[in-house]
């Protein structure tokens, strides 16, 4: 899907807005993929024009 | 965030020098205080009575008798902490795994715990608790428990990721699905295809300090927490929430760890040590023993996987699908998600598909360990690819650098990789003169890939100079291998001054913002970014006081070498101000100089590794040795060569350890029958070679150093690397985790009947 | 109550506090099972009688009549006996194979024959040995074929008031030679899962008289007979211990538990057999 | 009576302390004399976190009884390095990175000085299966190694420096 947004924040806003079922897996924690780069926390991180974002589950680590 | 990919190719005055850590005399003098090692006034013993049972109803708790035994200060059952969770269901876990709620789970789940004047009361007191318990049937096998007839453990669970949405409940959490591409048209393709199942046993982190606390709560609700953990601030949240306590009134102080690699991430009898302080207005230490540590606090997923993958003859791969069923204990988990990610991320592939089954059983809550889930996907991947090389007549390495993933290939899981390091590793492989050492009779060699994502976090870093110029560097993640060495490089290089001029502490949660744990191979990562920019801004704090003291605007001012400059020919003749100048001037150019860093570093670079070994096996016994390990992996930017080594190393190590001997092995009864270091066998001495290491430094574009995170890539390449020799060595592939003397000698039996 | 705790000087006080005590009486020597057991909450003794203080239970002497290893010595001090370690290298070694550097610092062979475990590594070995037990009680003493004691898995024929004093090896007859192997997963800290142990002496290049015994493959260690005479008479060709292989898995009942199988002990009890038989024969002097 | 008095040396201090019999040395050490540098992994014998010497033997503290210590020399980690100077093992620890976590390191340099006292050259080997005894669940062991014969190294060359001295004021 397309989507205008600048950044993780704004695109989550956009996909909650259009797809009111994302909510539930933004709950259960998501992390962002923005150019193969994983953000967890960081919703400020600007998304370039054009960019591939992928939405993966939040990842735990040992 | 800043982030200058032109650091990658600085030039570093100490980074990557091999300095002594600034806790080391204390470690090698007793001196330093883990989690047992510390004790408040007034302190009570607590200690856990626990379920006998895999499953049950407990249908009754009688205190009574305990609660008179002269000593006995408080008991604490589920009653006396309700349910605050308010639908919030992960955290609704922690706390029914914390304290049984109705029914036991699992052998050694917490149903009553016990605070009293010594050890000796509070385990007779223990014994005076009556538990009427109604065995209910069990299931601890993965497979077993996705069977149509398996006792179903929670009535609550109706598995997700499935369309429709099922009526019945089951053992079944969650299917995930990760891939791309059309796989039936890539198998269609293939003019060659593998497929095997396998199976891992459950495994535990085996750090070798138990957990351990010291809870206060005073009256006017609050309290202090002294605890071994991975993430003091992340302990203080899930503490405070279970109790009903505000965040803040809980100070959380994480005393040295002995150890964690995933298994102090998550808390165990933390909360329970809090009411039951609370409830006997009085400290309460715990301490578990090493049979609690094994039965109670969480190990690594078992697993059942199936693996397909198809190729042409020229050794592309057209088509990999993986089926990953892992157990989360006797709570929902993420863990086959993991799998399912890691399984196939170190290759190109046009069409791959990762379904991920996570399933609940009747045994402890599973914790991450070292990379989590991602070791075994890897063993039933990397097993695989050896199959399917010797099918197509090519060298495992060979097959494995021509579908190698690179910049630019889609990773299974979703995203396209920056630039990363399988194939480098690779190369290094063909290159490294392990590969052509001569292999005596019984003797073979295995090589293996391994993928883990890494990852940061939110961070909180303080950067004080004293006014005499040496360096106070407050973080807020745990310290687990070394890595307020690695801190103290990193400020030390941003200041310019020398190694020795910088302390690093690890803030309690009363001097620090949130930090997140010590986790995903983020410590050094997400700290040393943050400590980065903390110095940095000392920076700017000393040019104006360097201005101020000139009595020049501050624009005049450059930081070089650690010193202030003034530039311009008019400032010529001002001598340069050393860090020491401005500090001792501080006090009346404006007070105290501190730099402070509050960030989400995220993105510390995925991380590859690859790795060789050679094993011999004593065909007659079934006993194999490794006898050569090497670890090649891609660290980023280095920043204490020596601590990327020992990480290397002791991942290499724990695999190793998974690979031949180590599980838990459950009875019948569903009771674990070795949860002890004598029958739990981790490797020792003399079980292992050295390990060889070479650190590659693919920079990570998004770190001012470049810097990847490196702490646990490299558990995932030994279980696939071992089984891979051990076919080279024996002809038989061996599709059973751990590899074991009388699994080796019946596959062994088998080729010859 | 609390747990009493003595320190006789001589066995005959130990024999009699042992006896004297209503509750659950143990004799301390180097402690590394009965205080694991008490630590896990398998037992809670009444009374411990330390018996390092006796003088006779803490000492070794060796001559060509015998050697007699006192009830208190350790690991340790009984591999630092060259004597002892010359004329018995497999009853040493099997003895020295009980744990880690800290354990063999305070383990003793008697501990390992008393505790009864079917694994215990030392007494194979001095089964195959042909040692014998000096048992002390308040009436007197007896001397008893170490076989003779461990009964069943935890289970000694020793009676309430009687002690092992020590142990006594036979003397060595010249061209003779034991040896002893067990099977464990990793190369130390392990407890065995299955081990064998041989003894033998050689006339004119043959096997004379020999002793197989194996460990950890039924409830108490196992002479097997039919092992010893299959080499018997033979220059240990191949063929003769292939046979005494055969007879050592024939001899094996054990079950299947967490540190092995059935199938795997059965195997292996042949193959260690056949490998200590070659290393005593070595040790007699056979080629 | 419920609890012993115990006398014993420890570091070099005469020490006396009061326990019940059935309270390991361990636990003496720990809780009742504040040496807390030796650990507890285990409590069976199996990690060796918990080593000390006794009367110059390696011991696992945990498979002691705090009784057991009376009239007995006892050596902790806290006593190893001398009057501030550490030990050229605990040099060599923190040199080679021998340590992560530094929970098993009191129990691996206890282990390791006994053995170069009894084996001043020890081969790699032998010092695998001397530490056999000690758990380290982070290095790998392979740093520990390394450092243990670097110490073995200089501790010869110490004795070496030392014979000539001696020999030397002889002539």
């Amino acid at each position: 899907m397309e989507i205008e947004a600048s950044t993780i924040r704004q695109l989550l806003m956009v996909l909650v807005e259009q797809y009111p079922r994302m909510q539930g897996h933004l709950d259960e924690g998501v992390a962002i993929a923005v150019e193969g780069e994983i953000y967890r926390d960081n919703w400020d991180r600007v998304i370039p024009p054009g960019s591939e974002v992928f939405l993966i589950p939040r990842i735990q680590g040992g | 965030m800043g982030n200058d990919p032109s650091y990658t190719n600085q030039k570093f005055k100490v980074i990557g020098s091999r300095v002594k850590r600034p806790d080391g005399i204390d470690k090698v003098t007793g001196r330093a205080k883990y989690g047992a090692d510390h004790n408040a006034p007034g302190q009570l013993v607590g200690l856990f009575l626990r379920s006998p049972h895999a499953h049950a109803r407990i249908k009754k708790i009688s205190t009574a008798r305990a609660e008179k035994l002269s000593g006995v200060k408080a008991i604490i059952t589920c009653d006396d902490l309700p349910d605050l969770t308010n639908g919030d269901t992960e955290a609704r876990d922690i706390l029914e795994n914390c304290m049984a709620r109705g029914r036991a789970l699992y052998d050694g789940h917490a149903i009553a715990a016990v605070a009293a004047i010594d050890e000796k009361t509070a385990k007779k007191a223990l014994q005076l608790i009556k538990v009427t318990y109604e065995a209910l049937p069990h299931v601890t096998d993965v497979d077993d428990a996705l069977k149509p007839d398996a006792p179903v453990l929670h009535d609550y669970i109706y598995t997700t990721g499935v369309e429709p949405k099922p009526k019945t409940p089951s053992n079944l959490c969650n299917v995930s699905e990760f891939g791309h591409g059309d796989i039936e048209a890539g198998f269609a393709e293939a003019d060659v295809i593998v497929e095997k199942s396998y199976k891992t046993e459950q495994v535990h982190q085996g750090y070798i300090e138990p957990h351990a606390c010291v809870a206060s709560v005073s009256p006017d609700g609050t309290g202090e927490l002294w605890v071994t953990t991975q993430g003091h601030f992340s302990f203080r949240s899930v503490c405070a929430n279970l109790l009903g306590m505000d965040v803040a009134k809980l100070k959380v102080t994480a005393s040295e760890i002995g150890g964690g690699f995933g298994g102090k991430t998550h808390v165990w009898t933390e909360p329970v040590a809090l009411a039951l302080s609370r409830k006997a207005n009085r400290p309460v230490k715990v301490v578990m023993t090493r049979e609690e540590v094994f039965r109670a606090s969480g190990p690594a997923s078992s697993t059942s996987i199936d693996v397909k993958i198809g190729a042409k003859n020229d050794g592309t791969i057209t088509a990999a699908f993986a089926a990953l069923r892992y157990q989360g204990g006797a709570f929902p988990g993420i863990w086959a998600m993991l799998g399912a990610m890691t399984s196939f991320a170190c290759y190109n592939l046009a069409n791959v598909k990762a379904l991920g089954y996570d399933v609940v059983v009747n045994r402890p809550k599973v914790a991450a360990y070292r990379a989590p889930s991602a070791p075994m996907a890897a063993f039933a991947v990397e097993s695989t690819m050896d199959l399917l090389a010797k099918k197509l007549r090519m060298k495992p390495l060979d097959f494995r650098i021509k579908n190698a993933a690179k910049e630019g290939t889609r990773a299974s899981y979703g995203p396209v990789y920056g630039p990363i390091g399988i194939g480098p590793t690779l190369e290094a492989v063909k290159k490294h003169p392990h590969m052509r050492a001569r292999l005596k009779k019984n003797q073979g060699r295995g090589m293996a890939c391994g993928f883990w994502f890494n990852f940061g976090g939110q961070t909180c870093t303080d950067l004080n100079i004293a006014t005499d110029g040496s360096v106070t560097l407050t973080v807020g993640t745990i310290d687990v291998g070394g890595s307020r060495a690695s801190l103290s490089l990193i400020a030390a290089e941003e200041l310019g001054i020398p190694y020795e001029q910088v302390r690093a502490h690890i803030g309690d949660t009363g001097s620090l913002g949130h930090n997140d744990m010590t986790d995903g191979s983020r410590g050094t990562f997400s700290s040393g970014m943050a400590t980065i920019f903390a110095a940095r801004q000392a920076v700017e704090v000393m040019r104006a006081r360097a201005a101020t003291m000139w009595d020049i605007p501050v624009e005049d001012v450059v930081w070089e070498s650690g010193q202030a400059k003034a530039t311009g020919k008019k400032h010529r003749k001002l001598k340069a101000l050393s860090l020491a100048d401005i500090a001792a001037a501080s006090p009346n150019t404006g007070g105290p100089i501190a730099g402070h860093n509050e960030s989400v570093p995220d993105n510390a670079g995925v991380s590859f590794a690859s790795h060789i070994c050679d094993v011999e096996v004593d065909p007659e016994t079934g006993a194999t040795r490794v006898i050569r390990y090497t670890v090649i992996q891609d660290a980023g930017k280095a920043i204490h060569p020596t601590y990327v080594e020992g990480q290397f190393q002791g991942g290499a190590a724990q695999g190793i350890g998974w690979a031949l001997n180590e599980e838990y092995i459950y009875g019948d009864d569903g009771r674990l029958q070795n949860p002890g270091f004598l029958d739990y066998r981790i490797p020792v001495c003399s079980d292992l070679p050295f390990i060889d290491t070479q650190i590659l430094e693919i920079p990570n574009p998004h770190h001012p150093y470049g810097v990847r995170g490196v702490g646990e890539t490299s558990i995932v390449p030994p279980l696939a690397a071992i089984g891979n020799a051990l076919s080279n060595a024996m002809g038989v592939r061996m599709d059973h985790v751990p590899m074991s003397p009388p699994r080796i000698l019946k596959a062994l039996a088998q080729l010859d009947g | 109550m609390p747990m009493r705790y003595e320190t006789p000087s001589t066995t005959r006080e130990a024999a009699a506090l042992l006896e004297n005590e209503a509750g659950a009486a143990f004799v301390l020597a180097g402690g590394t099972d009965l205080l694991v057991r008490m630590k896990l909450g398998h037992i809670e003794p009444a009374l411990l009688v330390d018996i390092k203080h006796i003088p006779a239970m803490s000492s070794i002497t060796h001559s060509a009549k015998g050697t007699r290893i006192g009830a208190a010595v350790s690991g340790a001090e009984l591999g630092e006996h060259k004597a002892v370690a010359k004329a018995w290298p497999g009853v040493v070694e099997a003895t020295n194979l009980i744990g880690s550097d800290q354990v063999q610092s305070r383990c003793t062979m008697v501990g390992n024959l008393c505790n009864a475990s079917p694994a215990a590594d030392s007494v194979p070995a001095m089964i195959a040995a042909g040692a014998k037990a000096v048992v002390v009680s308040r009436l007197g003493r007896r001397t008893v074929p170490v076989e003779k004691i461990v009964t069943g898995p935890g289970q000694t024929s020793l009676n309430k008031g009687e002690v092992i004093e020590a142990i006594v090896l036979p003397a060595r007859p010249s061209r003779s030679g034991d040896a002893y192997l067990r099977f464990i997963p990793r190369t130390e800290m392990d407890i065995a899962v299955v081990s064998a142990g041989v003894n033998l002496t050689l006339e004119r290049g043959r096997v004379k008289t020999a002793r197989v015994v194996l460990g950890a493959v039924a409830p108490t260690a196992v002479v097997v007979p039919a092992a010893a005479r299959a080499i018997i008479g033979s220059r240990l060709d191949e063929g003769a211990l292939e046979k005494l292989a055969a007879a050592c898995s024939a001899a094996c009942n054990p079950i299947d538990d967490k540190r092995g199988t059935v199938e795997y002990r059965t195997k292996v009890a042949g193959v260690l057999a056949k490998r200590a038989a070659k290393i005593a024969f070595q040790r007699a002097g056979g080629a | 009576m419920a609890a012993h008095l115990v006398s014993t040396t420890i570091n070099g201090d005469a020490v006396e302390f009061a326990c019940p019999a059935d309270e390991s040395l361990l636990s003496a050490l720990r809780n009742r004399l504040g040496l807390s540098g030796a650990k507890e992994g285990c409590g069976t014998g199996d990690c060796g976190a918990c080593s000390v010497t006794l009367d110059g033997r390696l011991v696992c503290s945990c498979l002691v009884l705090g009784v057991e210590a009376n009239g007995r020399k006892i050596t902790t980690i806290e006593g190893m390095a001398e009057n501030g100077v550490l030990h050229p093992l605990q040099e060599n620890f923190i040199e080679y990175a021998a340590l992560q976590c530094g929970i098993c390191t009191p129990g691996f340099l206890i282990a390791a000085k006994v053995l170069l006292e009894r084996n001043p050259n020890p081969t790699e080997t032998e010092i695998r299966y001397a530490l056999a005894g000690n758990l380290c669940r982070c290095t790998g062991y392979d740093k520990i190694v390394r450092a243990v014969q670097a110490s073995a190294r200089e501790l010869r060359q110490i004795e070496k420096r030392k014979g000539r001295k001696k020999k030397g004021k002889k002539s």
